[in-house]
């Protein structure tokens, strides 16, 4: 008499998004999967409902950065709320977000702003590498090859790396001897003895990612 | 109880003062660090604005390691450390999903048991010792007449579920341990706002201008210096204020060599040299000035029991 | 047998014909019909048609919740001659069309549920309604503007009325305020010839210093017990000369009224229009009392006994308890401003970036009232608290506590929007070159003249609107950094102010939950007393006979406060307007021939409902005793049956032989 | 019939709860006033208190082939009737050494307080309640009990121990 059925939750924000819903619903697969909304992705990826956020401004009133951004975070937080994705994946603010969590300590909806611009980085990272500002995108790729060279990072190396990459050629270069002096700087890379099992962390979280779907286009 | 160091990267490099005296401060106050054997780097904020996942599972390995290695606790002196490894042991305690995929991804077995301590934390424990070893005598006189402002930043007191600060806004945990020092913290409006952090590099000007308002903001506070727990805050507060043209920098001084002076430990010991604004100058100012108040107070002492004297005769 | 579509709302996933066509099989079905509308009157005249036509002895309307229209069938079937409580309703709307999807399912699931009433029904017996005694005195808790209003209206309707204020005085935070929106018109001069009235009204009995202790009985029949705290001063022979005030010599106490914004002496009138104008000593602040208190042998003071001519200061006066029958209750207890401090009650955090509200000149909206006010500390000029100057920029955040969940309150305070509006005018017409900074999310300026009133302040009066959350203050030498964010600009909003103004939240009276327990009343998660219905019945709370008015129940402005509190003392009157009151008969019974007399039934019921009966034999001796309820009493819960254990007690209208039918009419294999 | 259907994935229990009418009762109303879905395998039987549940009452709806039952009521210090869920809730803490005396595992009473405020809070005790009995599989005991004498003499010689049980179960439901 009774057919199984799903138990749906109302208020659930993924019902106006297109996640799957419980696995046994009609078969949808005769409809072309639609890109899921930016706030059900964010949902998904995080817990966070970005829907909480009212636009109250508190989050860019403290915000460290916000004097240097043409997108701040109550702004990314709209865009994100609006589903503007080109718009929001392109604006210089989540890449200026120093995840200093002023603006996720004081927000009075637990909306979490640093997380969501945190996540909407990764989410821009898996679509397009390019969309990173050169000098952010460089430290960060210097940063992990170092890891991945060494285990640990070896801040001459990093700096040469990262001025490589950014195209600072000279960036620092005065400092150099200074550090030097005051014993600030090894020359010589110390590594971690089992690095390949390091380098396997990397190689793992890699496939643990493709399986899930979420790989990193700039791999 | 077990306490494993972990240095991090910083602390073997750009920040090495801060390993040296944290390691000269801890035997003094009866904790045993033991550095946790081939640690790897924890990936900073790299690692975690990459990948979710990989910004979990490097500080989720040096977690496994001390494990491994039968401690009951972790400390990183290192605010970003720190910061990476307690996120990571409160979101795998929170999400069981990732508590069962860790262990597959470092290729180690992990009950993430290991407690995560900063070492605000860890020299707050041990505040009593502190104060012991102040008033043994020993300690350089001029802490006594120091006046610091604890600065903060971010990750010692943000993400709020994570750093265990007292308040996050209002913390007050490094100014107990200032006291606990014998010097005297401030009352100042910057000791929570960020300094840059990460962009030291990437973002200099940035880094730069925030830096500035926070050494100003101390030095209208009347602070003779500013005392940090995090290489990247002294990095930006320090080497980047230190080439600032009006030539208006603070000393800035680790929490751990402040313990250390105030216990007696030499400038040397503890890395002081090692800093882009001199330290020297200061303490040799107030060192002074410490003497002098101490002779000034004998003196009067002194007149005191002589008229107290004169009466009696 | 009925079935009603409720337009679409149960006929869109129920198949209501199916279910109707279902019932006609079911024995016992003489009728099983459906209809779009059931409650209108031809819905109506449907039902009793068909009592008439077919000599009916139960019906069932499958519809909404009995709780919405039980009463209107039950009618209907009385109307037709048959008995009302042989009418029962089966809800098929809040649980099953509304919660349900599938049509096959939920239609199952309406038959199901229809089926256990009607097998409920057909147990079902005649009942009678109960008709119970109403004492037309009322007592109305709380002396604020709604509690005024609420006792006067019950006096001037007839009734007699005790007004409980738990402050020395009556007043309440109205007798704060210095002008109220959208008027500008002065507070006490509206108040106090209100307060006086109450004074003097032949039909009022004040008792101010005074709280609820404890209540007892029904409606139309409480009991309750009311404390007077001691005031030290006897209150026949005080004159209010306010010798004893000028005696006093600890005058360093801070003064509630002026918001701690100045300081009183221990024995005082909170201000001076006080009602009743007689003074209080605050022993907890007298040199004498604290002296007792740790045990002195001898009085350190008696300053103010050696004043008083008339000899009506008392020191060995104690809290008396009297006791009083009313037939009514209004609850009137009022709000109290949210604070950012550090300590904070259960659930609510305070404003740790507002440095706990501990920086100087960072003042509360009822402090700013006081500085406003010309009876306040400062006759009305505008000086900041820390060194008396005259602040040329004042910045006002709204939303502070209020619709920021994160600090434990979601609501919406409602005044707070207005009277920021009017604190920019009165400061703009105060202090002509100061700047008026507002910090706002958004205006809810929604009554008569509302917004028109805060375009006054925006367009004539020059305040600054600034839309944006603060994020943080903090002290700056000699002012206060405001750090916020203009969203409409888009840029930062960093402001230097003198003085800030916090529009705090409007929370409700801590106590208020006690008394609502005491009450049985129902109040929601933030300690608000809950109305019985949200839109149909405001005024009134899920316990009959007790009623509430004003800010206890929502934050409520002064014409809010009084609109609710006429409505309850309406409710009030037309409660008194007959001289009994009909109850529905769902009561105990005992079976007197089975009963053991064991009395666990009086054990357990809530009410006292239980009294011992002699049973005698033919020669009239004492033979034993049975347990008997008092149907005035009872209020029908049924804890008594299921714990008899001889099972000599029946719940009328839930006997077990209906909820056994129920039982077995749901499940069958 | 029921039997054909009910495989480990697919079985749909029947669940009977108890509620008062003044908390989860409107509390139930709420939840459908707020248009809040939920599983549909749960009937409601009103009562006036949580008060007035006999244990007779679950008794009976496990014996009638119920595979769970709800119990829910106001909150402590919160009842209509000032202290009745009190004394129901006292009276089920030995019920419940009953029901496993009885052969009816405990887990499959939820006992649960819904004011009228929290319709969410009643729909996630309907859809918990309904997924735990789910797995834990349908409550046959009574149902073979009863089935037994008419399935023929043989299995009359059974063990001697669930006849034990069937005579408590039959007097239990004798009584109603």
């Amino acid at each position: 008499m009774e057919s199984s059925r799903p138990l749906a939750t109302s208020g659930d924000i993924s019902a106006t998004g297109d996640e799957p819903r419980a696995a046994d619903t009609a078969p949808s697969a005769s409809v072309a999967p639609r890109r899921a909304t930016l706030v059900a992705e964010i949902l998904k990826r995080t817990g966070v409902n970005v829907m909480r956020c009212y636009q109250c401004g508190k989050c860019s009133a403290g915000c460290p950065m916000a004097t240097e951004m043409t997108r701040r975070p109550h702004e990314v937080m709209n865009l994100v709320q609006r589903d503007r994705r080109d718009d929001l994946l392109g604006s210089d603010g989540i890449w200026l977000c120093l995840t200093c969590e002023t603006c996720s300590a004081r927000c009075p909806n637990a909306a979490d702003p640093a997380r969501v611009i945190d996540t909407v980085r990764q989410i821009a990272l898996e679509q397009d590498t390019t969309l990173a500002p050169r000098a952010i995108g460089a430290f960060n790729r210097s940063f992990l090859g170092q890891i991945k060279q060494t285990g640990r990072m070896f801040e001459v190396g990093l700096a040469a790396q990262y001025n490589l990459r950014s195209g600072h050629l000279l960036q620092d270069a005065a400092a150099m001897p200074s550090l030097l002096s005051r014993g600030k700087l090894r020359v010589k890379p110390a590594s971690v003895k089992n690095i390949a099992e390091v380098r396997r962390i990397f190689d793992n979280v890699a496939a643990a990612e493709r399986k899930a779907g979420t790989q990193r286009g700039h791999r | 109880m077990s306490i494993g160091y972990y240095p991090g990267c910083s602390l073997h490099g750009t920040s090495r003062e801060f390993d040296e005296s944290t390691r000269a401060v801890a035997p003094a106050l009866g904790i045993e660090l033991r550095e946790i054997d081939d640690w790897s780097c924890c990936g900073a904020s790299s690692a975690h604005s990459s990948s979710h996942l990989l910004g979990v599972a490097l500080p989720a390995r040096n977690l496994a390691l001390a494990e491994e290695q039968g401690h009951d606790a972790v400390v990183a002196p290192c605010a970003a450390c720190f910061s990476r490894l307690a996120t990571t042991r409160y979101e795998i305690a929170h999400d069981a999903n990732l508590a069962e995929a860790i262990p597959g991804i470092i290729e180690r077995p992990f009950a993430n048991s290991v407690d995560v301590v900063n070492i605000v934390q860890l020299l707050l424990a041990h505040a009593e010792k502190i104060r012991e070893g102040v008033s043994a005598g020993s300690g350089t006189a001029a802490v006594g007449q120091l006046k610091v402002a604890a600065y903060y930043g971010c990750l010692l007191v943000r993400p709020v579920e994570v750093a265990g600060a007292d308040d996050s806004e209002v913390p007050t945990t490094m100014e107990q341990v200032i006291s606990a020092c014998g010097a005297t913290p401030v009352k100042w409006n910057m000791a929570v706002e960020c300094c840059g952090g990460s962009f030291s590099m990437s973002r200099t000007s940035s880094v730069m201008r925030l830096g500035r308002a926070i050494v100003d903001d101390a030095r209208k506070a009347g602070a003779d210096a500013i005392v940090v727990a995090c290489p990247m805050c002294h990095a930006n507060l320090d080497f980047r204020q230190a080439a600032r043209s009006d030539g208006d920098a603070l000393p800035v001084l680790y929490l751990t060599q402040l313990v250390g002076l105030a216990m007696g430990m030499t400038p040397e010991t503890l890395g002081l040299q090692r800093h882009f604004v001199d330290t020297k100058p200061l303490l040799d100012t107030l060192d002074t000035r410490a003497h002098e108040l101490a002779a000034k107070t004998q003196a009067a002492a002194a007149a005191k029991t002589k008229a107290r004297d004169g009466a009696v005769v | 047998m009925f079935v009603c579509h409720c337009g679409e709302n149960i006929a869109r996933t129920v198949d209501c014909a199916r279910v109707s066509e279902t019932l006609a099989d079911h024995p016992g079905v003489v009728v099983s019909l459906d209809y779009k509308y059931m409650c209108s009157d031809p819905g109506q005249n449907l039902v009793k048609q068909a009592i008439e036509e077919h000599g009916l002895t139960g019906v069932v309307v499958a519809a909404c919740s009995p709780h919405m229209h039980e009463k209107t069938f039950r009618r209907a079937a009385a109307r037709a001659g048959l008995n009302p409580f042989l009418c029962e309703m089966a809800n098929i709307r809040e649980q099953c069309s509304w919660i349900h999807d599938d049509k096959v399912e939920a239609t199952d699931k309406a038959i199901e549920i229809v089926r256990t009433i009607v097998e409920k029904v057909k147990n079902n017996a005649p009942l009678e309604t109960i008709h119970i005694p109403v004492t037309k005195r009322a007592i109305v808790i709380g002396g604020g503007i709604a509690g005024i209003q609420a006792a006067l209206d019950i006096a001037d309707g007839g009734a007699d009325v005790i007004l409980v204020e738990k402050e020395p005085s009556i007043g309440g935070h109205m007798s704060q305020l210095s002008e109220t929106f959208p008027t500008l018109d002065c507070s006490q001069c509206i108040l106090t010839p209100r307060m006086v009235e109450v004074y003097q009204h032949p039909r009022i009995t004040l008792h101010t210093y005074s709280e609820l202790e404890s209540v007892e009985g029904f409606i139309g029949n409480f009991t309750v017990t009311i404390r007077k705290k001691a005031r030290s001063v006897d209150e026949s022979l005080c004159t209010g000369c306010g010798d004893c005030t000028a005696a006093c010599p600890s005058r360093k106490i801070p003064n509630e009224f002026d918001a701690n914004l100045s300081l009183r002496p221990a024995i005082y009138v909170p201000f001076p229009q006080a009602v009743p104008n007689i003074p209080v000593i605050d022993r907890e602040h007298c040199t004498l009392f604290k002296g007792r208190a740790k045990g002195r042998e001898k009085d350190l003071c008696g300053k103010c006994k050696e004043s008083c001519l008339r000899n009506a200061v008392d020191y060995e006066q104690v809290d008396t308890l009297v006791k009083e029958h009313v037939g009514a209750i209004v609850i009137a207890t009022g709000f109290v401003p949210y604070s950012v401090g550090r300590d904070q009650p259960d659930g609510l955090k305070g404003y740790a970036e507002f440095n706990y509200g501990e920086i100087p000149d960072v003042i509360d909206g009822l402090q700013f009232e006081r500085l406003a006010s010309a009876s306040g500390p400062t006759g009305g000029e505008i000086r900041r608290p820390s060194d008396g100057k005259v602040p040329k920029r004042i910045v006002f955040v709204q939303c502070v506590g209020s619709r920021d969940p994160e600090k434990g309150i979601s609501y919406c305070s409602k005044i707070c929007c207005m009277y920021v509006a009017k604190h920019t005018m009165l400061y703009r017409h105060k202090v002509h070159d100061g700047e008026a900074i507002v910090f706002y999310m958004d205006i809810r300026a929604a009554g008569k003249g509302y917004e028109e009133f805060v375009r006054r302040a925006i367009e004539e009066d020059g305040a600054q609107y600034i839309r944006g959350r603060i994020s943080r203050m903090y002290r700056d030498g000699d002012v206060i950094k405001v750090v916020g964010f203009d969203t409409l600009s888009g840029e930062p909003a960093i402001i230097d102010a003198d003085m800030v103004v916090l529009a705090t939240a409007v929370r409700p009276h801590k106590r208020v939950k006690q008394l609502a327990r005491m009450l049985s009343t129902a109040y929601d998660q933030y300690g608000f007393i809950s109305a019985a219905h949200p839109k149909l019945r405001p005024v009134e709370t899920n316990t009959a006979g007790v009623f509430v008015a004003g800010a206890c129940m929502s934050p409520s402005d002064i014409p809010d406060s009084i609109a609710t509190a006429s409505a309850a003392a309406s409710k009030v009157l037309g409660m008194f307007s007959s001289d009994d009151l009909e109850r529905e008969p769902t009561v105990a019974i005992v079976n007197e021939r089975t009963c053991i007399g064991c009395y666990s039934c009086e054990r357990v019921c809530p009410y006292g409902a239980i009294e011992h009966v002699d049973v005698c034999n033919r020669d009239g001796e004492i033979c034993g005793h049975v347990a008997r309820v008092v149907p005035g009493v009872c209020q029908g819960c049924g804890t008594c049956v299921a714990t008899c254990p001889s099972k000599s007690v029946e719940l009328l209208g839930f006997t077990d032989e209906q909820i056994f039918a129920e039982i077995n009419a749901l499940l069958t294999w | 019939m029921r039997e054909m259907i009910e495989t480990a994935t697919d079985f749909e229990p029947r669940i009977t709860a108890f509620v008062c009418n003044w908390c989860t009762y409107t509390g139930a109303d709420m939840a459908g006033t707020s248009r809040m879905h939920m599983a549909s395998n749960v009937r409601i039987i009103r009562l006036p208190c949580t008060g007035r549940i006999d244990a007779l009452f679950i008794i009976k709806a496990f014996e009638r082939g119920a595979d769970g039952v709800i119990i829910s009521g106001c909150h402590p210090a919160d009842c209509h009737y000032t202290a009745g869920n009190y004394h129901a809730r006292r009276r089920f803490i030995v019920f419940r050494e009953l029901m496993s005396f009885m052969g009816i595992d405990p887990d499959r009473v939820t006992f649960s307080w819904v004011s009228a405020g929290e319709g969410a809070k009643w729909r996630d005790v309907v859809n918990d309640t309904v997924t735990r009995i789910r797995e834990m599989g349908p409550f046959t005991a009574y149902h073979d009990l009863a089935q037994r004498p008419a399935a023929g003499s043989a299995i009359l010689t059974d063990v001697a121990i669930p006849d034990a049980t069937e005579a408590s179960v039959a007097e239990a439901g004798g009584e109603s």
